[in-house]
């Protein structure tokens, strides 16, 4: 007996297929995934609306179609004048970033951009960055600071970059480096979880005054498949670590690590894009708005102290 | 290597500063008997080949302070299964029989001492300890070091050995690396230098967090240092890594790391290198 | 190319605003014949193939500001032959012969106006004058610009066109590459945007200094950039330099520049971009 | 009729030779090299002791023997710690630095450092940085701010290196960036030109409060052989070049761009490494020592000031 769920995960693994392909021979495969992606939509959508276990939610996060950041900023932004390069290397297109007015209010953004089609995906490398990414974005919170701009940034990575190139060019370092500028920050943070979460990677442009995220976002130090290889050598097993890590947006929110989930429309954010931007339009400009009474140190210190009471430990007298 | 085994089973349980009472050990490198006394002597660096054995925390005290220095500040804080994390193995399990092992509550050990007689608050990772992997209280002692550090006018060094973030946490260990960042920020503040120290093997989230941002960092020779793991990144290119890739020496070679210090040569190095760095008041 | 050698000829004695006499232009870089009236309203810009043909300083000043807008700052300070140097040439008379080419003192021409309507202050490098080499009174001027920005709180654009230091001068051209960063720091002080627009070419001293310290970096298109000269380059690795070498679009490859935008659309761009840089108090 | 003048050129112009073949080929010639050395010191010595022409003060500066910053190093400090890396990217052989007592005083080194013998002169690219030296530069500087260490810069370069790979990773842009931090430092400054001071490579770590020169050391914003092949399409009118281009000590004293000119032994600083550097020490310590009364913002105030009023112009009213 086929449950119409099993044909959804059945074509859903082809699409990865052929994506995982045409990432490996660089072919452009668009015409034969369109149809295939549109059927994919067409049965999620007949989906029932029971409440998703994490491991849908996971795949929910990586739908085909879900929006990616520059799909926000479309919806969001005016003004956005992309700045480039790290100044020292290169250009990271996985970790972009530049001034703009969200719903009319300067910010600067620093976007993790995954790619909208196979092309720009393998270009974006799926949104992991190299150590240039996150030097680009030290550089333009430099600028943030120097110009009072509040920093929107909108998380949606697996993770860093893991290539050789990127460990020659230290990236540890770029990501610790990253973290430190944004803790230091005398203007307003707010980060957006809006997909994936993976690991510093994530982390590295995550360390904010308000950290939002969407409902059908995952934020966790490992990917479920990861972890799977780790626990049950089998990624495979990558639903039951899903369970086991917590990482979906009602976890974090009871965990302390975010502040709001902003929700998604009836099925997840790619079944309509402008009414998830709404959500999170509306989320960030209220935060930036109470943000914006605060003052440059109260910013700071508010923002450390956030993240120096994270963790969970007991205490012997 | 029977022996060989045999010292990775004993390493554990010897406390520095008693009596060993077997009589050698094969190094893991040249596989060369070595006298345990010579290489408690030799800080533990095989005198036949130069290699770098690895250290619990209690030994890499013994190795850096001065004898007797020692005073012990981490302890109290105790990990919590915050998750009820579904392994193969409940985390409680996991904790209890590394805590058995190691008899310490976690993979770090932190406390003040002199090194030549310069006083230094001291932070050092604990591998034998699920291997070093980072979680809450990893992450609180290293704060609390570093604060204890700065409100002492001491500079801080932190020794690290780690695999990585601790998975049975989850975001809550991913978390350590902003709060340990946020810690060290307070010896920035005041003027206080902060060297790290590091050991064979270094990843993770510790390379991506508190590790790289010292003012100074040092490598032990032949130490593995990366955020990605090796296999991860083979995965990642579908080719083999050239020889010494993530090697200390090779990211001296690549700008990432100010010396790569042979251990017995440690002590002097940091001395003279926390002398140095020690801040003058800049008049007004 | 009859034309070209013209149209060059030409071009230093147009004044903007003025009748152009002669009805058309060769391109240099397609060879098209290009009516001078679309050339001007389409700032310079081939409209057969793009090609971003050089400008002289009163040319860049009508294509950037809006019209009517401009107010000379510089035109004072003069240079003189502090070396009495010895050359082919006198240096005095080499500086005559470009004063009366240019019109200018030296090659620089600074002042203030709006671009849509956002006052800013405005340097222009003349690579018309002595290739744009910056001597003193460069130096001075740009100082002097970056002054006057920070004292009156708007931003600064520096349009840079410069083969490197004035060689007529040695280390008094050198230190202009230290004189116009101490007067960019006020700017950075007020928390003042400056924006340079690197334009073909830029090389030597100007990329070792001001150019390349700016807030935002904007190269026009196909603008050769960069610290050592291709010649330069090409006898040290004794090899051919790669295709685009140094080039605005390689540049932006290699990190290096913010943007590479289409003179036709630099107004709007600098506009809209100053205006969410201009600096918004930060409370307390 | 030959003057011993003449020998001693031909022999140096041998020397030249060789070394120039050995980077070329990589090979070691040392064995054939020195005996050469030797003879051409000999010579050296036994010349008249007339005030040397600004050419002649030219080849002073590249004598084969002539003290590097490491021999003054090594002669006035303890503890020199060196500091490797620029984080990013490489380590520089030619720019290095770290933390040291400069005569008993801590400080920070800056030290573009050309090599000792054919090997090391050849790893360091003669001391022609690049731009992860001025990076690396920028990163002690930092340190040196943090922790109040007076910084000394010991310039000796032909010049930034002029390569593919440097242009690549931004040369300019390194240099600009090292002038600007060494400009803003709020700890003394104070730059020595050992040897040869080449262009926008050499000032980028000679911006400091106090800038010396030794007697025949030279500076300019270009090399005499550049000029020569700008002005004359020949370089081997460099000797005229040099004098046109005013680079020896007593002109830059003349022209106030140097504060002190520091005394060499006769015949030069490779006659007599010990006693040069004891006139080096002296004199940095006595202006470190004037330097330590000031607080950190006239230091800053007073090196702006400094380099705000340099350059030659008359103003029409
Ligand atoms: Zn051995
Ligand atoms: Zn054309």
């Amino acid at each position: 007996m086929t449950a119409p769920i099993d044909t959804l995960k059945e074509l859903e693994a082809r699409v990865r297929d052929l994506e995982v392909t045409a990432q490996k021979t660089g072919q452009n495969l668009d015409a034969a995934l369109n149809p295939l992606r549109a059927e994919v939509d067409r049965l999620r959508a007949a989906q029932p609306k029971a409440a998703p276990t994490r491991w849908e939610r996971v795949q929910l996060a990586r739908a085909q179609g879900r929006p990616t950041a520059l799909d926000y900023v479309d919806r969001l932004c005016t003004e956005f004048t992309e700045l480039h390069g790290d100044r020292r290397y290169g250009d990271d297109p996985a970790l972009i970033g530049g001034p703009a007015r969200w719903q009319g209010v300067p910010v600067m953004l620093l976007l993790q951009q995954k790619g909208r089609d196979t092309k720009s995906k393998i270009k974006r490398r799926f949104g992991s960055a190299n150590p240039e990414g996150y030097r680009k974005a030290v550089r333009l919170m430099d600028l943030a600071d120097k110009f009072g701009l509040p920093v929107v940034a909108l998380v949606d990575t697996q993770g860093a970059y893991p290539g050789l190139e990127a460990e020659e060019r230290g990236q540890g370092w770029a990501i610790a480096e990253s973290i430190r500028r944004m803790l230091n920050l005398r203007v307003p943070v707010v980060n957006v979880v809006i997909g994936e979460g993976g690991s510093g990677g994530a982390l590295a442009i995550g360390v904010g005054n308000r950290v939002l995220i969407q409902e059908n976002a995952w934020y966790s130090v490992i990917s479920p498949e990861g972890a799977a290889s780790i626990i049950w050598k089998d990624a495979s097993k990558a639903p039951l670590a899903a369970e086991a890590l917590r990482l979906t947006a009602p976890d974090l929110l009871k965990l302390g690590i975010v502040e709001e989930v902003i929700p998604e429309p009836a099925g997840g954010a790619h079944q309509n894009a402008d009414e998830a931007a709404r959500a999170v339009g509306e989320a960030v400009t209220r935060h930036l708005r109470e943000l914006a009474a605060q003052d440059a140190a109260t910013l700071k210190t508010d923002r450390a102290a956030r993240f120096r009471r994270l963790g969970a430990y007991t205490e012997t007298p | 290597m029977a022996l060989d085994r045999f010292f990775r089973r004993r390493r554990p349980q010897q406390q520095p500063g008693t009596d060993v009472p077997d009589l050698w050990t094969q190094c893991p490198a040249c596989k060369e008997g070595v006298y345990n006394r010579d290489l408690e002597a030799g800080a533990y660096v095989c005198p036949k080949c130069g290699h770098h054995i690895r250290l619990d925390a209690a030994q890499r005290v013994q190795v850096l302070l001065d004898e007797g220095s020692f005073t012990q500040l981490s302890g109290r804080v105790q990990p919590t299964d915050a998750l009820n994390f579904q392994d193969t193995e409940a985390y409680t399990d996991r904790l209890r029989r590394a805590q058995k092992k190691t008899g310490r509550p976690d993979a770090i050990l932190t406390g003040t001492g002199t090194i030549l007689d310069v006083p230094v608050t001291l932070a050092v990772m604990d591998f034998a300890f699920s291997g070093g992997s980072m979680g809450s209280v990893v992450g609180e002692e290293i704060a609390r070091a570093a604060e204890h550090a700065a409100a002492h006018g001491t500079p801080l060094i932190i020794v690290t050995a780690s695999g990585g973030a601790r998975m049975q946490e989850s975001a809550l260990s991913l978390m350590q690396m902003a709060k340990t960042t946020v810690a060290l920020e307070g010896l920035t503040e005041r003027g206080l230098p902060y060297v790290s120290l590091l050991t064979d093997p270094t990843t993770g989230g510790v390379t991506a967090s508190f590790a790289t941002i010292a003012d100074v960092i040092v490598a032990e020779p032949g130490a593995l240092i990366g955020f990605a793991g090796p296999r991860v990144i083979q995965q990642t290119i579908r080719q083999n890594l050239p020889e010494g890739f993530q090697r200390a020496e090779f990211l001296l070679e690549h700008g990432m790391v100010d010396a790569v210090v042979d251990r017995r040569e440690q002590r002097a190095y940091l001395a003279s290198l926390l002398g140095l760095l020690t801040r003058r008041e800049v008049s007004a």
